[in-house]
């Protein structure tokens, strides 16, 4: 079942166009992975999707109902939620505090301590940093934090907008292990990586976009066996 | 000199008074806000008004100035601010444009002419020094004030949120946050504050349209030195300026009594931008 | 799209309202034969707008008056309002009064730095300046013959603190001048400080001890004036200053629960000090003032008409001294007119020059008319001491200006 | 390479806008003003030319560059004590201690800025405001040099020499001049590697500095070029009103915002946007005093401040931004093609913006 679907969307920042005629549809569990190079539009879809930019035109549906001109926090709380680029975190407010702040949904909020809890035992270091400012975490510590506030909200779809920027090798492994474990916990992925090996590895669906348009579509193994986009990403 | 002291701390309670409104508005919405003043003006003269017109006495007419100052802010934010959300500029430029109109519709109306509450509360002795209670209910209501914002900031959801949002706003916008409201309630309480303090001060001073001017420099001053959105900052920073004018005005010479906090406060500012109470990076929050 | 409406309605706005600027000043110049026309260059808007509002009304009162008995030269006066706040507005007010009011003559002014651009601007077309309140001194020492200063400034302002401290104040206490402690406090634009100067000058040339201290008028907290004054455990507490930091300092010393035993100010017999402070407050505190309204009918005759018709006509007790200054001035102003059968600036002076009237008897203000060749100031005007008595003014000095009986008192007692 | 010529045509195609634009405000405010030849509103164009240029001058450092100084008035300050001391005490004409003024604004500008080029954002403007101040208080309290609160009150004496005239019209000649200068440098920066020096450290300091920018030394090369001017505008100034009164000069609310304000409203970091934020503000705020100012005390700055409200809730970007925004949408729908400009990028993302 297509859980959220994109339809010939053009998205302009002030009179420039950074996405171009874009279509997607995501169905719904496993990983999708968006992947281009940078000021493809990768990060401009994810704030679309989510309503912080809205599309000159095209729609956007997500579970059969459209949400093209809602406001963020009616799409979150329709159960859509962001992972940003470089986590989002609020640095001065605690790691609790800042995982609570993502239950802001009506739906969420009866259910935040169960939540948190849930968190906790996901990320169990988290649980020893609860009272620590976020800011005073390690990168890995933080996206962490960034994914459980995401996980709060009690979503249907998650959108990781490059969760291993910036990442020890080894903590990007846990990153990911951790995004495979919530595709595998029924949570609809879309993952958004410049690390284009490793994203199309977990996939069941990639899309490769550039200068705004979905140029490349198909399985995450099957884009990974494509010579062209090995080439032009792989350096291979 | 213990009375100098004493004036000093009473003073650096007026300053912290007048500065947790900026602190609410500059410290989150990030508006270098003109209008501070001139709020501060209109609230005396509601309070002056109320107070003379029901023969109450002042005080009381927190429960009036309060929430019509909040019903301000927020209308301010919601109608002026808002729309021009994403240009900072032109924010900088209505706050101006309302500190001009805050204060010629006063003139308008009262013709410029000078108000006073006569209180005489009298004074408390305490050995060779003097206390008078204007002053001190001002000082009691800026600590009282700070603790209460202090855990309405730090132990309540929305106290999390105006803080989220203030420290990055994108995110608090895609974890589902209402920006926009989160800004038009910190204006709103911010001009409560503005209006506890209007309250307070009725009585100590003067007032005539242009009686805000004087603080708006002070307010900013206070609210970087104790470090932006930091509440405690605030009082402390009001009291570190309170003392300073007052010490200098002694020691040194009433003419240049501001002089010495100026320099403290431009050290401070180019030595420790976060302020002396705010944590070291938390100014760069927001700050282009 | 709406937008664009929206924008072209706002320029249309704009634009109306400066060709509304416009037409407006470019007002009617042909009935200059019938009218007299006096410009009023006061600040209406900014800090002093209360002050530029109530001299003002002195003007209208005098020119009311005259209307009502015939008018000018068989002509009627007309006052044209302009606001200026600095020296920058004061230019183009002045301007706009001369080229495009073809105003006659100019009068004002509260603020001195106001009157000294506004003073060039006349000057330069040659327009009779009629300065009825500025207390800077070198406003007449410009080399100007078209400024005519006739109300009093700094400099007998200062004479006269001294002069009563000499003749009344040190009597009252029972101390010689050289017992005397004296403190000045000051605010410290031109105004307090050209005055407090003079005063620390005289006071020491009598062998005073004296300390001067200046502040800003727009402190938040003048403790520490008031602390630095109390220190010297002065006799005389001697002060010039606005309304706003006279309340503040009042009250700074009453909350320390000092008063010394004589305070004098610079024009504290104003309604918002009373009102600040209460009766029991100002009980007792002298001013060095403009004419007060106490005034016997024999020193300053006309000013009871003057008190009844500006109750008549505002409602209200005046607030300021100044009002009745610029009453006066104007009435003087008429009579140097229908002397010189002309509102021409030369003819003016010759007969101001001329004019030569004594102290008391015949002017509401009690002032006396005997310009200084060479700087136009008029040396007859001199202001008058009073002191606060429950709630009234009551003027004590000079002798021959006071009201019934009434007796300076001193030392002061408590706040 | 490509990045600078596309900015390059972009400003080329705009400049043209601006200049019909500039010419069309110009005719309609200043020429009929002007032809009238009276003194009233021949020291309206005055005032209007000078804060033009003192505007622009301001533009090149807080719009270009984006450092929005509250302390400007320090510099004019400097230009209008300079000369009036000088030609108080010794004579000299104004023509040459235009020149000392802007020597001393530049040395100043150094001291100030070694600091506070460290702070960004607000921080820059409120520690530059907190200078205004320390400045009034210094100028108030060494009466020696200063004069103190009387201020320096100059002589009539009409001369060329003296640069006092008895004919306005010299004096909007003079300010008028002053204008073309600082529009001619402004261009000149605009044109040079400064101008985008200065606007990609406007646009991100950090990034500029990979650039192998040296931000501190950007912004002071813009703060000296803004302060010299605005030194010789401080000095016109004083000859024209031949009062130089400190709470006037120095004054952040009357002198230091109001060059920043008339920037914003015409168009913050473009040519044309304090010419006419300029011409539009002075004759307004003039005029209304003039019409109003007798009817009730303020109610001319009542109505001059909801103007200033309503124009800034229209024009967002200021005025020229704003027009300039609305004629490129207008001719996009028009050619049915998109225009893409680089140097009007928004990167800003709005969660809660409303539909459109």
């Amino acid at each position: 079942m297509v859980i959220l679907e994109i339809k010939n969307i053009d998205v302009y920042y002030g009179d420039l166009q950074v996405i171009n005629n874009l279509s997607l549809s995501i169905e719904e569990g496993g990983i999708t992975s968006i992947v281009g190079a940078n000021g493809a539009g990768k990060s401009t879809l994810m704030n679309c999707i989510l309503g912080a930019i809205k599309p000159k035109r095209g729609k956007i549906n997500f579970n059969g109902q459209d949400i093209t001109s809602q406001k963020t926090f009616e799409i979150v709380e329709r159960g859509i939620s962001l992972v940003p680029e470089g986590r989002g975190l609020f640095p001065f407010l605690t790691v609790e505090e800042n995982l609570i702040l993502g239950a802001i949904s009506k739906h969420a909020k009866s259910k935040t301590r169960e939540n948190l809890d849930r968190v906790y035992s996901l990320f169990p270091r988290l649980k020893e940093r609860s009272k620590q400012r976020a800011g005073s975490l390690s990168g890995g510590e933080q996206q962490m934090c960034s994914i459980g506030r995401a996980l709060i909200a009690e979503p249907k779809v998650i959108l990781l907008d490059e969760p291993s920027l910036g990442l020890a090798p080894i903590m990007v492994k846990t990153v990911m292990d951790t995004i495979e474990q919530l595709a595998m916990n029924g949570y609809t992925i879309i993952l958004v990586e410049q690390n284009v090996m490793t994203s199309l590895g977990i996939s069941k669906k990639g899309y490769v976009l550039q200068e705004g348009r979905v140029v490349m579509e198909g399985s995450g193994a099957a884009l990974l066996a494509n010579d062209e986009l090995r080439k032009s990403y792989l350096g291979v | 000199m213990g009375q100098i002291i004493i004036s000093g701390i009473l003073l650096g309670g007026i300053y912290a008074i007048v500065s947790y409104g900026l602190t609410l508005i500059f410290g989150v919405i990030r508006v270098i806000n003109f209008a501070h003043g001139s709020l501060l003006m209109v609230g005396m003269f509601m309070a002056y008004y109320l107070s003379k017109g029901m023969n109450l006495n002042i005080y009381l007419m927190m429960l009036i100035v309060v929430p019509l100052m909040f019903i301000l802010g927020v209308l301010i934010q919601k109608y002026l601010l808002s729309k021009v959300i994403n240009e900072p500029d032109m924010q900088l430029f209505v706050t101006f444009g309302l500190l001009l109109l805050f204060e010629n519709v006063m003139l308008a109306v009262t013709k410029g002419e000078f108000f006073s509450l006569d209180m005489n509360m009298g004074t408390i002795p305490i050995g060779s020094l003097v206390l008078d209670w204007g002053r001190l209910i001002n000082l009691v209501a800026a600590i009282v004030l700070a603790i209460l914002l202090l855990l309405f900031l730090n132990h309540t959801k929305i106290g999390w949120a105006i803080r989220a949002v203030s420290q990055n706003r994108y995110a608090a916008g895609i974890i589902g946050l209402r920006v926009e409201r989160l800004y038009i309630l910190a204006f709103g309480l911010g001009s409560a504050c503005i209006g506890i303090a209007a309250v307070l001060l009725t009585p100590i001073y003067t007032i005539f349209p242009h009686v805000g001017f004087n603080f708006v420099i002070v307010s900013f001053a206070v609210v970087i030195l104790g470090g932006l959105g930091s509440i405690p900052g605030a009082l402390a920073g009001g009291m570190i300026i309170g003392l300073l004018e007052s010490l200098s005005g002694y020691l040194i010479a009433p003419e240049l009594n501001q002089i010495v906090w100026y320099l403290l406060f431009l050290l401070v500012l180019f030595f420790r931008p976060a302020g002396l109470f705010g944590i070291a990076g938390s100014e760069e929050g927001g700050v282009k | 799209m709406g937008k664009i409406q929206r924008n072209v309605l706002i320029l249309l706005l704009i634009a109306t309202i400066f060709i509304v600027g416009c037409s407006n000043s470019a007002s009617s110049d042909s009935d200059s034969q019938e009218i007299i026309k006096i410009g009023v260059i006061q600040p209406f808007s900014g800090p002093n707008a209360q002050a530029g509002e109530e001299t003002y009304k002195g003007n209208e009162l005098a020119v009311e008056n005259i209307n009502t008995n015939g008018g000018l030269l068989g002509k009627k006066v007309k006052l044209i309002k302009a606001d200026a706040t600095n020296a920058q507005e004061a230019i183009s007010e002045a301007e706009r009064l001369i080229t495009k009011e073809k105003v006659d003559i100019i009068t004002g002014t509260y603020v001195s730095g106001v009157a000294y651009p506004a003073t060039q601007i006349a000057n330069k077309y040659g327009v009779l300046y009629w300065e009825t309140n500025a207390s800077a001194p070198n406003i007449t020492q410009q080399g100007f013959n078209n400024v005519i200063r006739i109300g009093q400034y700094g400099v007998p302002m200062a004479t006269v603190a001294v002069n009563s401290i000499k003749d009344v104040v040190a009597p009252a206490l029972g101390k010689s001048l050289t017992e005397l402690k004296v403190v000045i406090v000051h605010e410290q634009s031109i105004y307090g400080t050209s005055i407090g100067e003079i005063e620390e000058e005289e006071l020491k040339k009598l062998g005073a001890k004296v300390k001067r201290i200046p502040y800003d008028a727009a402190s938040a907290d003048l403790s520490s004036v008031v602390n630095l004054s109390k220190n010297e455990n002065p006799d005389i507490w001697l002060r010039t200053g606005y309304v706003n930091d006279g309340a503040l300092l009042f009250k700074q010393a009453r909350d320390i629960g000092w008063k010394p035993p004589v305070i004098m100010g610079q024009a504290d017999d104003n309604a918002y000090l009373l009102e600040a402070l209460g009766d029991k407050g100002m009980e007792g505190i002298l001013s060095i003032s403009y004419p007060s309204y106490d005034m016997n009918e024999k020193y300053a005759p006309g000013i009871k008409d003057y008190l009844d018709s500006y109750r008549n006509k505002y409602g209200s007790e005046p607030k300021i001294p100044q009002t009745l200054v610029s009453y006066g001035g104007t009435e003087i102003l008429f009579d140097l007119i229908k002397e010189a059968k002309s509102t021409d600036a030369n003819k003016i002076r010759e007969a101001a020059l001329k004019m030569d009237v004594k102290i008391g008897g015949t002017y509401p203000t009690g002032y006396g008319v005997k310009l200084d060749p060479k700087t136009l100031d008029n040396t007859r005007a001199f202001p008058v001491l009073t002191q606060w008595k429950n709630g009234e003014i009551k003027t004590i000095y000079p002798p021959e200006a006071v009201g019934t009986d009434a007796k300076i008192e001193l030392p002061l007692r408590g706040w | 390479m490509s990045q600078s010529n596309s900015i390059q045509t972009a400003n080329s195609k705009l400049s043209k806008n601006k200049i019909y634009a500039v010419a069309g405000l110009f005719i309609l405010c200043i020429v009929p003003l002007l032809l009238s030849q009276e003194q009233y509103y021949l020291d309206i164009v005055f005032q209007a030319f000078l804060f033009a240029a003192l505007a622009s001058s301001w533009n090149i450092i807080g719009g270009f560059g984006g450092q929005h100084s509250f302390g400007h008035a320090i510099f004019f300050g400097i230009g209008a004590y300079t000369t009036a001391i000088l030609f108080m005490n010794y004579q000299i004409s104004p023509w040459i201690s235009i020149w000392i003024g802007m020597l001393i604004s530049l040395f100043v500008a150094f001291i100030i800025a070694l600091p506070t080029f460290r702070l960004r954002g607000a921080f820059f403007s409120i520690a530059t405001l907190i200078i205004n101040q320390l400045v009034l208080v210094l100028v108030l309290y060494y009466k020696e040099i200063t004069n103190g609160s009387q201020g320096i009150l100059l002589p009539y004496e009409p001369s060329f020499k003296n640069m006092i005239f008895e004919n306005r019209m010299a004096f909007v000649y003079i300010a008028f001049s002053f204008m073309l200068i600082t529009i001619f440098v402004s261009y000149i920066v605009l044109k040079n590697k400064l101008g985008y020096q200065l606007q990609a450290v406007r646009e991100n300091q950090d990034a500029s500095r990979i650039l192998g920018v040296n931000p501190f030394w950007v912004k002071m090369n813009g703060l000296f070029i803004s302060v010299a001017l605005t030194s010789m505008g401080g000095s016109i100034y004083a000859m024209y009103i031949r009062f130089v009164d400190p709470y006037l000069i120095l004054s952040v609310a009357e002198i230091g915002a109001m060059f920043v304000l008339i920037t914003m409203i015409g168009g913050m970091g473009t040519l044309s946007g304090p010419i006419i934020g300029a011409i539009l503000m002075m004759p307004i705020d003039i005029l209304l005093r003039g019409s109003l100012g007798g009817v009730r005390p303020g109610l001319n700055i009542v109505v001059f401040s909801l103007l200033l409200i309503i124009v800034a809730l229209f024009f967002k970007e200021g005025i020229v931004g704003t027009v300039k925004n609305k004629l490129e949408q207008r001719k996009t729908k028009l050619l049915g093609e998109y225009s893409v400009e680089t140097d009007k990028t928004r990167n800003e993302v709005n969660p809660n913006a409303e539909s459109s």
